[in-house]
């Protein structure tokens, strides 16, 4: 029955922001950052066998402080939870990474889950960033309490959004589910609106 | 002169700069830094509205935002806003005002006749009439509903934007006057994150009104100054034109900024209209200062009566002379200053002072610059109705209660009165606060703060009217707050000192004796103007029973206007207090509630209206959806295809093609949008078993099976096929509507259940978009693009197998809603798009036909497929769904098992899933409608049962129907009454839910 | 809006979470042997108190983890959060005030 | 009692309302009552009415903590309908609705009921067979109920977007539904107790009950013991608590529920409208302002007071519904708590405790049932057993599992 027939072109991947173009404003921009590779990693913080494991294949820890991240010579490694993390790869690699991780997870209550195209990634960056991200996100962003490489689940109005301080600037990478990246960006794009001259 | 009214020099106007506005009709001039108020009142305006319920003669009466009289609508069209406070507008060039409750004109309101029937108006009289004939109650009513709102809303959209955002701070200070602002400079210097909030466009409070001196210069200079240290402390924000108007649980503390409100519309640039601040502060500081209280005495609603400290507001910060003869009524020292301010600007000035024997240095002041005093003495009368021309006065008796000794009529056009300060508690009150009653000031004073709202009230909100005493309790608070944040300062700020007069005490009579004796004397004494409420209202209402203080709110609607009672609730408790006998605190009063002023419903809603009103989750073929002309449906958030109408099709021509095409060769379904949940772990499998009805340890890797779970109650609430991935690894799909609840029932479970279950769950609903073929050619057509051994012998009916599908790595499940042969292919989300367009272009050959939501669920209904939440309705367990298969008889447990054994769910004669098939078999019964045993046409009739799902079917070849029916197992064969609602009664056979291929066999083969 | 304790993530606003019901019911094991009075106790019938309440939040929009949060219903002071399966959180006499400078997370 | 009508408001005008009687007197307790009722809500007055007027029993008092009308009664949206989908409730709210149309003869006090009509919308598929459902349900019971299309919506609502977020498809209409004024229904109850001698007594709250040998003995307040051989508890959200007094549980959770008005305006929404999927509840009263009701606070509370999201959540939805009110400002808003059970259905129940009756769990909607729910359970305590319109109400129905489900054709979206 495999009367295999190879596709005439070779498939697209997109994104639910492709194509959109920056939006800048007095002191803000938002952007689109490279397509990265996700990866949900499930095991326990006080599993030693599971982050040495992680460590060992990521080349660096896991952050196991609540609400930090982490960058490590594969990739970024961000706290979800005490059993869960999202680590941000270069997408070629990914799937050799979730494999290598899958292998060394083997025999341990542990999780790999691909979740590249689940989340789309956009960026806010500038000094105006706060005020943008103020208009809908509860979190109190100040530098004393939220710096670089900080990152912190919560919300944008509806949308649940894994927010991530970049650098000092501020620069912010928001992650959102798809079906909502649309919205998310209309309404970030809005937010900025105040701060256009006409 | 342009502005008959504006004094040569003085007050916070730029005379530079003319503004142009107009006030129904007519042009005015004003000055940048005037308000609609002040600017009428230069220009010698004077009667501003009509009252609401007896559309008497309305003008200013305060300076503020407590102003209970002037209001209008400003703009027009689809900007106009109706209930502005005059007080509160911001002139600005092309201001456009209009009066409001006032037909033909303001001048001459033929409503005005209202006013001669008053004495048949009384408080709750609408309780007591109005019922005969019962049914003419909807005619008066609607005249009693045109009569009673003061003004129309605009019908249009409202083009301005609004915006919101959240701010967090150590300490918020509320109220920019002296007391605030030495708080705010005193937590500022310790470093702590400062907000100080005040609703006037600038700072300065109550010295705006009084130029009182601070550190040995100018007040305003001090004002200045500390605005200028505080813009360049950087922690520290400074909000003018920002009222704080509900203060919640927790110090989380709403604040209205109107940024372009004092702009002509549309110059505002981008910024919004206004902007909703929600403010979560440790500590809060309440500078909120005092309201000026009314006398009440006979017309004291005449436009031209006003508020002492407003007049000298108008004097003294606007530069307008609210007239040349001036009469101040007063109980206390404080409305001297007006009394002083005017003689300076040279009005004729003259004191009625209740007290016999005034001696406080303001008073002393006040003789020696030789304006007459009338102590001991009230004003009974006032003369003028649209504009005050004079007043009456008598002497009081001893004791206060009665009039001595002969009227003397004094001229004045304007009659600025105290009856002394009431400390604006609002927020603290908001806060749940405590209040005492202070006898002194007779007013409510905070007295215990509630610890969940941590705040500090200072100065004349804490009843510290002198300005000493307010800088001295703003800079203890401030620092006081900041300190309890972790804040302290090196050189907190030094306590100025400042120019504080003593005063003697108030004398506090709350009703002042009219000359008429009785009702008829107290129907004019007003105690609430916005709800033209008297004195005979509030005893009126003692005297029926209505004595406690929130019934006499709720039967006199006192403080229940725009205006909340500012000006007028204390007054009416101290009346309702002397009608009952018994002491203010024991009246005791009503709740503050937020706002502190109304804010208009857009700000509350911020941006999130019209096109980010809520987000529409698109799936990622939505595009292509688009391109070929679906009609979208919409499930949740999400925008489904419901169909795809070809030129000049209807829907259902469009739904009995697709349905068609489907069976006949090759249909595709965008599936995207159920939920799908990842589930790894050794205890996988045994969550399975708790949570479906059915077994899930013998599920072999790469086979996929069909549940149900129950809630606790024993009824369905979810479906969907799970199927096993590996060893431990599972893919649980969920109704589209139920992923998010299905994965949090997961975690509950587990995590508060059975925390020792090895089991991770993780959502992967959107890492997937699913094509979902569908039809006897299914398999040919993705034959042509998948490097997956589609044989029937290895890869069965309800099995899984992953390798690619043109080209994208997909996992493909044999599985089926439709009860045809199925292939639902998975691929990351990315590559939804690229597959669909891959499918339908291989497709083209099988004549493969897009289909919806629509004909999904006639296609499952022929199948006799439930859908969770159509055909259930959480009041049905599998056994009412004809699903008795799906629960497993061997399982000890499982969620909800032990409900289906309850007296009521195991009751014989319970509603249950049925198929109906009409005798007509054209005739399609409306979902919904309601089935009985046997029933005439247009006659009530008892229901045992309604369709649940209902359509056409173009493979079966007629109308089918499924259906809840009480005992419905039993009544297979029995011919049911449907009637519709066009009065007609269909017949219909019942019989089983399976309509097409009950064998089964399309779907294996 | 009250500010709520995640044990994991620190404080965040009400907003983040959902709310899950009075805690510390077990779900009994021997359903089977229950009358139904006893099941429908189990299923319906809460404590519903006027002040302390021991109740579930599940941190929605963060961690996605439940716990368990000591409440008064009346004056609305939270007494603290602590995870499932740690003891419940003693009560102090004082309702809890945001404390002075470290209301953040344990990161 | 002095009767209202429009000779003795001008014959009284005439006296400048100097001699109008109290409405009800404010009697000390007596120690010993037939029926003691323990509420003063428009349910716990109600009872007391038609415990007189019904079942001349007029030996009654009714103990309320505070102000009579304080609770639930005087915090509501006053939205009166019987569109119920359960043939139990919609008989029981019929039976109200019977009752409302003629209370202010009755009564001899105008309560303002105005069947101006109640508009549910319909935004989406599952909506329609919502309507669909509930539509047929009512008229099969005989109870007016009506389906309108998207563009009568438009007619009977000018302000409204029909193009909103989620397009308005249809509505179901009952004109007999709308408003009445929540304040008047108490005092009119009030009143009409009185007047047949029933002693309504303020600011007497019920501290706990004496019991002898599982009966009720009578009741221990804050003005001393009073003995009575039968009770009702009619406190909605306090019934939890009354209950633990009495040492029973109920299937109920109390929740805030918050509601809010907008300034007063001229006539600018004729009807009801309500809408589920679009989370907003509209209607005008007569003073003008709009009075709008959202949902409940997520977690049991008893402080009468709620969170400010919800407030948003109700008004965004309102602005986007009708984009012209966006201007109009949001006066004032507050809290009541309600008694909510997991059926959304009320209790009519005798208790554990002989001689004790419960009346509760009208939650979010029971304003609508006062005539009905007063009528049916004054019956009950006359008879001292449950009468057949309250008998599916009981508490037994949460261990037999036979539910009164009203939230369940709302269920799931599929
Ligand atoms: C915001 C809001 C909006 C609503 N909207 C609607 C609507 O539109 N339509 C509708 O039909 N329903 C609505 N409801 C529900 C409706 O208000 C209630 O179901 C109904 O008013 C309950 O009346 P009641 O007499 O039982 O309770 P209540 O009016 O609450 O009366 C109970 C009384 O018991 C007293 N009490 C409590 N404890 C004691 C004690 N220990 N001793 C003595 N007395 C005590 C209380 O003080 C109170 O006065 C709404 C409710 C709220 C809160
Ligand atoms: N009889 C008298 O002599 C007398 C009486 C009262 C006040 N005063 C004088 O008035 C001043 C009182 O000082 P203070 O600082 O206590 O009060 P203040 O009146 O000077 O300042 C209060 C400020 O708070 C603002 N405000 C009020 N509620 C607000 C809210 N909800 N949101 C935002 N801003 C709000 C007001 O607009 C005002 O600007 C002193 O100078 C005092 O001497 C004198
Ligand atoms: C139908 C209805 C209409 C109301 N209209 C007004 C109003 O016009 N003005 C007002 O201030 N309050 C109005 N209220 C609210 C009351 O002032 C009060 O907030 C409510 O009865 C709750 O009582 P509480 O705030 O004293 O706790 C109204 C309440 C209801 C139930
Ligand atoms: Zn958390």
């Amino acid at each position: 029955m495999a009367e295999q027939q190879a596709p005439i072109t070779a498939p697209i991947r997109r994104g639910p922001l492709d194509g959109r173009a920056p939006v800048t404003a007095d002191g803000v921009s938002l952007t689109l950052p490279a397509f990265a590779g996700k990866l949900v990693l499930r095991g326990g913080s006080d599993d030693g066998a599971f982050t040495a494991a992680a460590a060992k294949v990521l080349g660096a820890g896991l952050p196991l402080a609540p609400n930090t991240a982490a960058r490590g010579p594969r990739g970024l490694a961000l706290w979800l939870g005490p059993t869960e993390w999202m680590v941000h790869v270069d997408a070629d690699t990914c799937d050799a990474l979730a494999a290598e991780l899958t292998a060394a997870f083997a025999g341990l209550h542990a999780a790999v889950v691909d979740v590249s195209d689940y989340y789309a990634v956009m960026r806010l960056g500038g000094p105006r960033a706060r005020d943008v991200l103020a208009k809908g996100c509860p979190l109190d962003l100040h530098p004393d309490r939220f710096d670089v490489d900080h990152c912190a689940q919560t919300r944008f109005v509806a949308s649940a959004i894994l927010l991530h301080q970049v650098d000092v600037g501020p620069t912010y990478d928001i992650q959102v589910r798809w079906s909502f990246a649309d919205f998310l960006w209309t309404y970030l794009a809005d937010a900025m609106r105040e701060f256009t001259s006409r | 002169m342009a502005q008959p009214l504006r004094l040569a020099a003085g007050g916070r106007v730029d005379r530079g700069r003319t503004l142009r506005f107009t006030f129904d009709g007519r042009t005015y001039t004003g000055h940048p830094g005037d308000t609609l108020a002040s600017a009428l009142l230069a220009n010698g305006v004077r009667l501003l509205g009509r009252s609401y319920k007896y559309h008497r003669p309305r003008g200013l009466y305060s300076a503020g935002a407590e102003e209970p009289s002037a209001l209008v609508t400003l703009g027009a069209g689809a900007r106009a806003e109706p209930n502005t406070r005059a007080t509160q507008v911001e002139l600005f060039d092309g201001l456009v005002a209009r009066s409001q409750n006032a037909w033909p004109a303001l001048g001459f309101d033929v409503s005005a006749v209202i006013g001669a029937f008053s004495r048949f108006l009384p408080a709750g009289f609408y309780y007591k009439t109005f019922m005969w004939p019962k049914s003419l109650w909807m005619t008066y009513e609607k005249v009693i509903r045109d009569a009673a709102g003061p003004v129309h809303g605009p019908r249009q959209a409202d083009p301005d934007r609004y915006e919101q955002r959240y701010a967090h701070c150590d300490v918020l200070v509320v109220g920019a006057g002296p007391a605030g602002l030495m708080a705010a400079l005193a937590a500022g210097r310790t470093g702590a994150r400062v907000i100080l909030a005040d609703d006037q466009p600038e700072a300065g409070g109550g010295l705006l009104t009084d130029p009182a001196g601070i550190g040995g210069g100018a007040g305003l200079d001090w004002v200045r100054a500390t605005v200028a240290a505080l813009a360049d402390m950087p922690e520290v924000t400074v909000l003018p034109r920002t009222t704080v108007v509900g203060y919640h649980d927790y110090n989380y503390l709403g604040a209205l900024e109107r940024v372009t409100d004092h702009l002509p519309p549309d110059a505002g640039g981008n910024a919004p209209r206004q902007r909703l601040w929600k403010i979560r502060a440790k500590q809060v500081v309440l500078a909120t200062g005092a309201i000026e209280r009314p006398l009440v005495f006979a017309d004291n609603d005449r436009p031209g009566v006003m508020l002492a400290g407003a007049a000298r507001t108008y004097m003294n910060r606007f530069g307008v002379l609210p007239g040349r003869e001036m009469v101040v009524f007063t109980n206390n020292d404080g409305a001297y200053a007006t009394a002083l301010d005017a003689a300076s600007h040279g009005a004729r000035v003259q004191v009625v002072d209740l007290r016999p024997d005034p001696r406080g240095p303001l008073p002393e002041a006040a003789r020696e610059a030789g304006i007459p005093i009338h102590a001991g003495a009230t004003v009974c009368g006032v003369a003028g109705s649209k504009a005050v021309t004079g007043v009456r006065v008598r002497a009081l008796s001893d004791d206060g209660k009665g009039l001595a000794g002969p009227a003397k009529s004094l001229p004045c056009s304007v009659l600025a009165m105290s009856g002394g300060w009431t400390p604006t508690v609002h927020l603290f009150s908001q806060a749940r606060g405590k209040l005492a009653f202070s006898a002194d000031l007779g007013a409510f004073v905070p007295a215990a703060g509630d610890p969940l709202n941590p705040n500090r009230p200072a100065g004349a909100c804490n009843g510290s009217l002198g300005l000493d005493a307010c800088l001295r309790e703003g800079r203890e608070a401030g620092l006081a707050a900041a300190h309890d944040t972790g804040h302290v300062a090196d050189h907190p700020p030094d306590l100025p000192l400042a120019d504080s007069l003593p005063q003697e005490p108030p004398r506090l009579l709350w009703t002042l004796p009219a000359e008429k004796a009785g009702t008829a004397g107290e129907k004019t004494q007003f105690v609430d103007l916005m709800g033209d409420v008297t004195v005979a209202d509030v005893r009126l209402a003692e005297r029926e029973g209505y004595a406690s203080v929130e019934h006499l709110k709720r039967y006199t609607a006192t403080g229940m206007g725009t205006d909340q009672g500012k000006t007028s609730n204390i007054n009416a408790m101290a009346i309702m207090a002397d009608a009952r006998g018994v002491t203010i605190p024991e009246v005791g009063h009503t709740t503050f509630r937020p706002n502190y002023v109304p804010v208009a419903f857009g700000a509350v809603a911020g941006r999130s209206v019209g096109d980010l009103f809520q987000q529409a989750r698109p799936t990622a073929m939505h595009e292509w959806h688009v391109a070929q002309g679906a009609v979208f449906e919409d499930v949740g958030d999400w925008k489904r295809p419901w169909y795809f109408p070809r030129p000049g099709e209807t829907m259902h021509d469009a739904v009995q093609r697709e349905c068609k095409a489907v069976r006949t060769s090759v249909g595709i379904v965008d599936a995207s949008t159920l939920g799908k949940i990842d589930i790894q772990g050794p205890d996988a499998a045994d969550l399975l078993n708790m949570v479906y009805t059915n077994a899930w340890s013998k599920l072999g890797i790469g086979r996929c099976r069909y549940g149900v779970m129950l809630n606790e109650h024993g009824m369905i609430f979810d479906d969907g096929v799970t199927t096993r991935l590996g060893e431990h690894h599972y893919h649980m799909t969920t109704t589209t509507g139920g992923a998010a609840r299905v994965m949090s029932w997961l975690e509950e479970w587990l995590q508060t259940e059975w925390p020792d279950m090895r089991v991770f769950c993780t959502s992967v609903t959107e890492q997937w978009a699913v094509a979902a073929l569908n039809g006897p050619r299914s398999r040919e057509l993705l034959a042509g693009l998948t490097d997956i051994d589609l044989d029937p012998e290895t890869f069965p009916f309800m099995a899984m197998k992953e390798g690619t599908v043109a080209g994208i790595p997909a996992r493909v499940y044999r599985i089926s809603f439709t009860g045809e042969m199925a292939y639902e292919v998975n691929v990351p989300a990315g590559y939804g798009l690229a597959l669909w367009q891959a499918l339908m272009d291989r497709g083209a050959a099988f004549d493969i036909c897009p289909y919806g939501t629509e004909t999904m669920h006639v296609l499952r209904a022929e199948k006799g497929f439930i859908i969770a939440g159509q055909d259930t309705d959480g009041t049905v367990t599998p056994h009412d769904a004809a699903m008795d298969w799906i629960v497993s008889k061997k399982k000890a447990d499982f969620i909800g098992r032990r409900s289906l054994f309850r007296a009521d769910t195991m009751r014989p004669g319970r509603m249950q899933l049925v198929g109906l098939l009409t005798e007509d078999p054209a005739v399609v019964l409306p979902e919904g409608a309601q089935v009985a045993e046997r029933a005439q046409a247009g006659q009530a009739f008892a229901a045992i049962g309604h369709v649940t799902s209902s359509y056409m079917s173009p493979n079966v070849g007629r109308s089918i129907a499924l259906a809840m029916v009480a005992d419905g197992f039993n009544r297979t064969g029995q011919t049911l009454s449907v009637p519709t609602l066009d009065g007609r009664v269909h017949r219909a056979v019942v019989g089983g839910t399976v309509f097409f291929d009950p064998e089964g066999e399309r779907a294996r083969g | 809006m009250l500010p709520i304790r995640c044990p994991w993530c620190g404080e965040r606003e009400q907003t983040e979470f959902s709310y899950g019901g009075e805690a510390h019911i077990v779900r009994p094991t021997d359903s089977a042997d229950l009358t139904d009075a006893e099941w429908g106790d189990y299923v319906f019938f809460r404590t519903n108190p006027r002040g302390l309440h021991y109740e579930r939040w599940f941190h929605a929009f963060g961690c996605r983890r439940w716990f368990n949060m000591a409440r008064d219903t009346v004056s609305g002071a939270i007494h603290g959060t602590y995870r499932p399966g740690e003891p419940r959180t003693d009560v102090p006499d004082a309702p809890r005030v945001p404390v002075a400078g470290g209301d953040g997370g344990e990161g | 009692m002095k009767r209202y009508s429009i000779f003795s408001l001008v014959r009284n005008a005439l006296s400048y309302h100097e001699n109008w009687p109290k409405a009800w007197r404010s009697p000390d307790p007596k120690p010993a009552y037939d029926v003691i009722i323990i509420g003063g809500g428009g349910h716990g007055l109600a009872t007391a009415y038609y415990l007189a007027k019904e079942h001349g029993i007029t030996n009654v008092a009714v103990l309320e903590k505070s102000w009579i009308g304080g609770g639930n009664t005087g915090r509501n949206t006053t939205i009166v309908r019987s569109n119920y989908l359960m043939p139990e409730s919609l008989a029981l709210y019929d039976h109200a609705l019977k009752l409302w149309e003629d209370l202010s003869q009755d009564l001899n006090y105008n309560v303002m009921f105005s069947p101006r009509g109640l508009l549910h919308l319909a935004h989406n598929v599952h909506d329609m067979q919502e309507i669909g459902r509930r539509g047929h349900a009512i008229n099969a019971a005989g109870v007016d109920s009506e389906f309108v299309t998207r563009e009568q919506v438009k007619a009977m609502v000018p302000i409204i977007n029909l193009d909103c977020r989620y397009p308005v498809m249809g509505g179901l209409l009952q004109k007999r539904g709308g408003v009445a004024r929540h304040d008047a229904v108490a005092w009119g109850y009030a009143r009409g107790a009185d007047a047949r001698g029933v002693d309504i007594i303020q600011n007497c709250a019920v501290t706990g009950f004496r019991m002898d040998g599982g009966r009720v003995q009578g009741v221990e307040t804050t003005r001393g013991f009073i003995a009575a051989p039968r009770i009702g508890v009619v406190v909605a959200g306090n019934s939890g608590a009354l209950a633990a007094m009495a040492g029973f549980r109920l299937p109920i959770e109390t929740t805030p529920l918050q509601a809010m008005v907008s300034e007063p305006l001229k006539p600018i929404i004729d009807c009801v409208v309500m809408s589920n999927t679009i989370h907003a509840y509209i209607s005008q009263s007569d003073k003008g302002e709009l009075v709008i009701g959202g949902s409940s606070d997520p977690y049991n509370s008893y402080a009468q007071r709620g969170s400010f999201d919800q407030i948003e959540h109700v008004v965004g939805p309102i602005v986007e519904l009708y984009p012209a009110l966006s201007r109009i400002r949001l006066m004032r808003h507050w809290a009541g708590i309600t008694d909510i059970t997991v059926d959304r259905s009320p209790i009519m129940s005798k208790t554990p405790v002989e001689g004790l009756f419960i009346n509760c769990g009208w939650g979010t909607g029971g304003f609508k049932a006062t005539p009905g729910s007063g009528h049916v359970f004054a019956h009950c305590l006359a008879l001292g057993d449950l009468t057949p319109m309250a008998a599916p109400f009981t508490m037994d129905r949460f261990h037999t599992g036979a539910l009164i489900d009203e939230g369940a054709a709302a269920a799931v979206a599929h």
